[in-house]
């Protein structure tokens, strides 16, 4: 294994650790909420090998979040607060990526036909975007979770209102008192 | 005048109306049970009709439909089934005016299922009688199991629920574990389930789709999957049914359900196998010379030595004479299993002949349950006074059964011998002749001790059964004797069979 | 330059993700789930999904916190315990040492299966990855084109309410039914139904 | 016959429209009705709701055995853009169980949730019932993965709520149970369906299968395989991965109980098959991965444990249960065959299955209401107060264990007749004797209901009120014409595998 792929997939690794621990909460675990959680640390960290898929990086062109640049539709005029501000953090965020790219690989590339250095980083008029389809899909599936753990914790309390406890052991033990 | 299709769908829908009308009539006994009456005097008009198309060679069919994509249910009426359905729906008539005569004489409950249940019964032995496949024959075999399962447990106490667990568990592992599977497995070697003189089996064992192991595995699990036939181990179930009431044991447990048991072996072996695949099969090929059904045979003859054996020690009668049919069905297993044209013809016409001589049995035992409401033979001394037809009619019937003229089972036992020794196993004929003195050992005693021992001390209490159960044992008694005479035209028809 | 914040965030989710796993106090476990929300929020930023990094802090960090609080908080006491909430109730149990050991070998059996099937994925931001070459045109370009005139600059929200239209209102109903199992398992019968609760009840 | 009914239903059936109006209708109707919140009218529009579904139902699936399978683009979005819905006579058939049996269910409903859910909050259960139910027929006519998952949370998420309905305490807990099970595997489905993703780049089903056969990432496949593969046994209640499903059937209310054990699972069933004879190849499952034995052992097992837990249960809903999964087993079996016969048979006994199992519960249903228990010991001697009630056990009992002129023979029939083609007699030898286990557990409640003394609780008894027991009595029908007549049954299953072969490059 090249180091190369080494650290190309040290990401997903990383990802992968975390659902596991989240999974372990799950399974292990005999205090209901505890479970819960789990559940939550493991949706979420499934979230995150989603949005890790979509990321695009690129030697040289800049990267972005989905989300156009102005200039680009003439229409756009009423797209909301929100989406500006989330299109400036991200293009701050990117802008020093880039420029660290670019130094990175300002001698070697000679696909630019003869530019070189740091300040052609800014004259790259081609902005690359990252895959907008994970974020739509996590954006469901984020609430989805949401409605399971709501649903959870509503069982819950009902559980403990009917038995006086969340742990499973305990509640297990009450119903064979009961038989 | 109806068309020969048309008389096929009489005679199925005719049992499956009288299941209807004994429903509708239900709170009318006297009506219901009219019907039921009438229903069988036609139902046995329809069938000698289409028996004498059958006997003159014609063959109907009917073809109900695809039950399943590529299996359907069909009928033909070959010879052997003529005879069955003939025995069956005959018999009917008797059994249904005794039944009624003894239910009534025992004020049974639930005496609307009864008869319903009844009608259903032998609606699955015609249809099993024509079946034209495996599938078709396979499904009333299992309609006659179930339908016949409230009738074992009619009395419904302890005794009765056991009876039925052991009945209905025995009929139904066996079909669907070894039965089922063993059809499933034919289709699979055949490509068809179709009744076909000369066997199905022929053409892929020729083409070396199954081994002779195989063979006389598939042969096994037909032989066993037929619990009906009641061979050893499987026979349990038999002598549990007798819980039932009487009619019962005398029309299913002596005539339709056991003989749609051998019937089914007869079928599969000649039109399945074929019987010169069985005959001619060695398992190890030319060195010793072991047939794939030469283990079946030993079994089927210790099991007629063996349920003779029983039957003697048994003081309960009905316990006896269902020994003495284990035993005697046997004999039609061990004819279908030599695979040789006599003892097949031997093992068809022991069908028509144990059927008359055991239902008279039974019947008389009713009789005498209600008439003296004695279930036991130790019981029964100086009965015979009192009950003179009755008795009769026993001695009658039990030299039938044991095969000695003038009764119709001297033919078929005569028959059932020379197979033995078509087949080369002659020796088998001494297990016959064992178990035919170890009949006359267990049944013959009974009506002497009846007539000859001094009455007992309460005679006043004594009387036959009422006229509607003594008039139909007289008949079949006297049937079992005029079987006698008419063993050559069984003969003849079931020769066009072999 | 990105390592320096990328790192730092990965090492403390996986501090937060293991301390969620090993702590006993049930308030302090719900706060640091709130916490590695966040920090997954932050962490999506930084991967170019803002939509989601908001809407997770919001969501995730947000909303299931308080929910999960507020769980802990409906504490009607039992029947047993009456009296005032001693923090022991929100201690867990340690779990027996053989559910540990099983859940270890499970989880890590797992997660070997994963990082095996990692081997075979693109590497991390690859721009020949099929994710990002298929399909063609992108969605990017397709949302502008097709959209005409009502081309939202944030393609995310243009993909979600067209292309991807049926998994929002399909969102929605997982919203909806959520809320309407909540209700059927927190209202309280009322006086006038003919059956109780049936507390009491045990049929089995 | 069969060409009649096409021509009426091909009349009726060209609305283009069809797929969206199965899952928009009772999507939309669900909110109305809770505005609506009166009680009585709930439960008649949400009835008139489950059987306009129904007809769309029967309306697509005339439609695909008039002109083959077809596709609709949500909002005109065509794939790999947007969310494609795909009919074929798979899907279309598994919707017509689906939406038949919610639709009877319904109608049987009333008496027995009058009975068992507390008043206040009906005008609550049954939007709750047509989002469950939304949510299975979601799963079937979708051709987008991303979009199955969505499904599969919306039809748990409300079953979750109706499970914890029933009337005990342990009700919740059970749904709670169910609820992490659940989550667990549909949190599985989704790193399954993301990792596919990333391999091939879409989520369209018919898109992904063609680029994994271009496809090198071997070991990624195998891994997106394995993970949906344990996320949809947990749905599917596969031993030993269903420790849920005992409980939750047994302490949901009746009716749950009833629509959940006749439809969910076998749709859980129905997108395994999708994603291994559509998605991949059977090639793949069975031959790359040896999934095929792991199945057949599983099921085996499966089948003999759960089999013989049924014969030991007194309550009868929990017997029932373990008689579920041990179905389960039978349609696996089936399945892995990976031949024509053998995916018709299992198809065909998932909706044999979904009518015996469905009417089974309804009658248990029928005995909850009037004998206020579901213990066998308080069942003893129904027979003479409720002599419809138990015929209809009788016959559903029969049912179950297969025998001839019952549903559950035509699937016993074709799934050994496919086993023993596939050349397998031992597995054909073990089936049928496990299959024997059924007599006992059916038989022993019919000898309860029939020949005991009636309990105290029977004493007080009535028979099943009529608006229960016709329902009851089509299903159980319906079990028996299947036995006897299999044109709508095993002959479209077989066009079913057929199709699904086909499609997946097997040769025949």
């Amino acid at each position: 294994m090249t180091p190369e792929t080494f650290f190309g997939l040290f990401n997903y690794w990383i990802v992968i650790c975390l659902m596991m621990t989240g999974f372990y909460i799950v399974i292990s675990s005999g205090n209901l909420i505890k479970t819960v959680i789990g559940l939550n640390i493991f949706q979420t960290s499934v979230f995150l090998l989603y949005i890790t898929m979509g990321k695009l990086t690129d030697p040289v062109k800049r990267v972005t979040a989905p989300i156009l640049e102005g200039g680009h539709g003439d229409s756009h005029g009423d797209h909301s607060a929100h989406g500006e501000h989330v299109a400036q953090v991200s293009f701050e965020e990117h802008a020093s990526e880039q420029l660290h790219d670019a130094v990175k690989h300002a001698h070697a590339d000679l696909s630019e036909a003869g530019h070189g250095g740091a300040e052609h980083a800014h004259e790259v008029a081609e902005v690359l975007y990252s895959n907008p389809l994970p974020s739509v899909l996590m954006l469901t599936a984020i609430v989805v979770g949401i409605a399971t753990t709501a649903l959870a914790l509503a069982l819950i309390v009902r559980i403990r209102e009917d038995y006086g406890t969340i742990e499973e052991d305990e509640i297990l033990e009450l119903d064979k008192e009961l038989q | 005048m109806m068309t020969p299709e048309q008389l096929i769908m009489t005679s199925l829908a005719l049992p499956l109306l009288a299941v209807g009308l004994v429903f509708l009539f239900g709170k009318i006994p006297n009506l219901r049970d009219g019907c039921s009456i009438v229903v069988s005097v036609l139902l046995f008009g329809v069938t000698c009709q289409l028996a004498q198309l059958v006997f003159n060679g014609e063959r109907p069919e009917l073809v109900i439909g695809e039950m399943i994509p590529g299996f359907k249910i069909r009928f033909l009426i070959e010879p052997l089934g003529m005879i069955f359905a003939l025995v069956a729906s005959g018999l009917w008539i008797l059994t249904t005016i005794y039944a009624i005569g003894y239910m009534r004489g025992h004020h049974e409950k639930n005496q609307t299922r009864f008869f319903a249940c009844f009608a259903a019964a032998i609606f699955a032995a015609l249809s099993a009688a024509y079946a034209a496949n495996l599938l078709t024959l396979f499904v009333a075999y299992e309609v006659m199991t179930i339908s016949t399962y409230p009738l074992v447990t009619h009395n419904g106490d302890e005794e009765a629920k056991r009876g039925g667990r052991v009945y209905l568990g025995i009929l139904i592992s066996t079909s669907i574990a070894f039965f089922l599977f063993a059809i499933v497995w034919t289709g699979h070697i055949a490509g068809t389930l179709d009744f076909v003189p000369g066997g199905i089996l022929q053409q892929p064992f020729a083409e070396g789709k199954i081994s002779p192991a195989g063979l006389a595995a598939l042969l096994a699990l037909f032989t066993f999957g037929i619990g009906k036939a009641a061979l050893m181990p499987f026979h349990r179930w038999l002598p549990a049914a007798m819980v039932a009431p009487t009619p019962v044991s005398a029309l299913l447990h002596a005539v339709a359900v056991v003989k749609v048991g051998v019937f089914s072996i007869l079928k599969v072996v000649i039109y399945v196998f074929g019987i010169d695949l069985i005959r001619e099969t060695n398992l190890t090929g030319s060195l010793s010379d072991v047939g794939i059904s030469d283990w079946l045979c030993y079994l089927a003859a210790a099991s007629i030595l063996l349920a003779s054996l029983v039957a003697m020690t048994k003081d309960n009668l009905k316990a006896r004479l269902a020994y003495s049919t284990i035993s005697q069905l046997a004999y039609i297993t061990l004819g279908a299993l030599l695979a040789s044209e006599s003892s097949v013809i031997g093992g068809g016409m022991h069908i028509v002949m144990h059927a008359v001589g055991k239902i008279t049995l039974f019947f008389c035992a009713g009789a005498i349950y209600v008439g003296a409401h004695k279930k036991n033979i130790s019981d029964m001394r100086g009965l015979g006074r009192a009950m003179p037809l009755t008795f009769a009619a026993f001695l009658v019937a039990s030299i039938s059964i044991i095969g000695l003229p003038p009764g119709g089972g001297s033919w078929s036992k005569w028959f059932l011998a020379v197979g033995c020794v078509e087949s080369g196993q002659a020796w088998l004929m001494g297990a016959l002749m064992i178990s035919s003195l170890l009949n006359i050992a267990y049944l013959v005693p009974i009506p002497i001790r009846a007539f000859m021992t001094p009455k007992g001390e309460e005679p006043q209490k004594w009387h036959e059964a009422p006229m509607m159960c003594v008039v139909p044992l007289c008949i079949t008694a006297v049937g079992s004797v005029v079987l006698m005479f008419f063993a050559d035209s069984i003969y003849r028809v079931l020769l066009q069979i072999v | 330059m990105m390592e320096f914040i990328v790192i730092p965030i990965l090492a403390l989710l996986f501090a937060t993700a293991i301390t969620v796993a090993v702590i006993r106090n049930l308030w302090a476990a719900v706060m640091f789930t709130g916490i590695y929300s966040f920090l997954g929020a932050s962490w999506m930023l930084i991967l170019d999904a803002p939509d989601v990094a908001f809407t997770e802090a919001a969501v995730g960090a947000g909303v299931s916190t308080i929910l999960m609080l507020a769980t802990l908080s409906l504490v009607p006491r039992s029947s047993r315990k009456r009296g005032s909430i001693s923090n022991s109730d929100f201690e867990t149990k340690d779990p027996p040492r053989r559910r540990v050991i099983s859940s270890l070998l499970v989880v890590i059996g797992t997660g070997a299966m994963l990082i095996y099937g990692t081997l075979d994925m693109p590497l991390f931001g690859s721009a020949d990855a099929a994710i990002q070459t298929y399909p063609a045109p992108s969605f990017i370009e397709k949302s502008q084109t097709e959209m005409g005139e009502h081309g939202l600059p944030n393609v995310v929200t243009a993909v979600l309410a067209s292309y991807r239209g049926y998994d929002t209102l399909g969102e929605t109903a997982v919203i909806f039914t959520a809320g309407i199992a909540v209700l059927l398992i927190l209202r309280k019968n009322k006086a006038s139904d003919e059956i109780g609760a049936g507390q009491s009840e045990v049929t089995s | 016959m069969i060409e009649q009914l096409i021509q009426f239903l091909d009349v009726v059936s060209k609305s283009p429209h069809l797929p969206v109006l199965l899952i928009a209708i009772p999507l939309v109707a669900a909110p109305l009705l809770i505005l609506i919140g009166n009680r009585k009218l709930v439960q008649i529009l949400s009835l008139i709701v489950a059987w306009v579904v129904f007809g769309i139902s029967v309306a697509m699936l005339g439609r695909v055995l008039a002109t083959g399978a077809f596709e609709y683009q949500l909002g005109g979005w065509p794939s790999p853009y947007g969310i494609v819905y795909r009919v074929d006579h798979f899907n279309a058939f598994v919707m017509l169980f689906v939406s038949a049996l919610g639709a009877l269910v319904l109608t049987y409903s009333p008496p027995s949730v009058a009975a068992e859910i507390p008043r206040s909050k009906h005008y609550l259960f049954y939007p709750s019932y047509l989002l469950c139910m939304t949510g299975l027929l979601g799963m079937c006519v979708t051709g987008d993965l991303f979009n199955v998952f969505v499904f599969l949370e919306i039809s748990s998420l409300s079953s979750y709520a109706l499970i914890s309905l029933g009337k005990t305490r342990r009700a919740p807990l059970a749904s709670l149970q169910y609820l992490i099970l659940g989550t667990i595997g549909a949190t599985f489905f989704l790193l399954g369906i993301g990792l596919l993703y990333q391999i091939t780049g879409t989520l369209n089903m018919a898109d992904i299968a063609e680029k994994l056969a271009a496809s090198d990432a071997k070991r990624a496949e195998l891994v997106a395989f394995a993970f949906m593969t344990v996320g949809l046994f947990i749905k599917m209640a596969v031993f030993p991965l269903h420790t849920w499903l005992p409980n939750a059937y047994t302490y949901a209310p009746s009716v749950v109980t009833t629509f959940i054990a006749a439809t969910s699972t076998k749709v859980s069933v129905y997108a395994f098959v999708r994603m291994v004879y559509t998605i991949y190849t059977p090639k793949f499952a069975f031959e790359t991965l040896p999934l095929d034995r792991a199945m057949v052992v599983l099921a085996l097992i499966g089948i003999f444990v759960a089999s013989i837990a049924a014969i030991y249960q007194t309550n009868v809903k929990r017997l029932l249960a373990y008689s579920s999964v041990a179905q389960i087993g039978y349609m696996l079996l089936g399945i892995g065959l990976a031949t024509e016969a053998g995916v018709a048979a299992g198809v065909v006994h998932m909706f044999n299955h979904a009518f015996i199992k469905g009417g089974l519960f309804m009658v248990v249903g029928c005995f909850a209401l009037r004998i206020g228990s579901v213990r066998l010991e308080d069942w003893r001697g129904a027979a003479s107060v409720m002599p419809m009630t138990c015929f209809a056990w009788a016959v559903g009992g029969l049912g179950l264990i297969g025998v001839p002129m019952t549903a559950g023979f035509v699937s016993k029939w074709m799934l050994l007749t496919a086993t023993m083609d596939a050349g397998n007699l031992t597995v054909a030898m073990l089936m049928l004797i496990s299959s024997l286990l059924a007599v006992v557990y059916v038989w022993k409640v019919v000898e309860a209901i029939y020949f005991s003394e009636p309990s105290e609780k029977v004493k007080a008894a009535k028979e099943a009120p009529l608006t229960m027991l016709i329902p009851t009595y089509v299903v159980i029908g319906a079990t028996v014409v299947f036995g006897c007549w299999t044109v709508y049954s095993a002959e479209i299953a077989q066009l079913a595998a057929k199709a699904l072969l086909n499609a997946s490059g097997v040769v025949q």
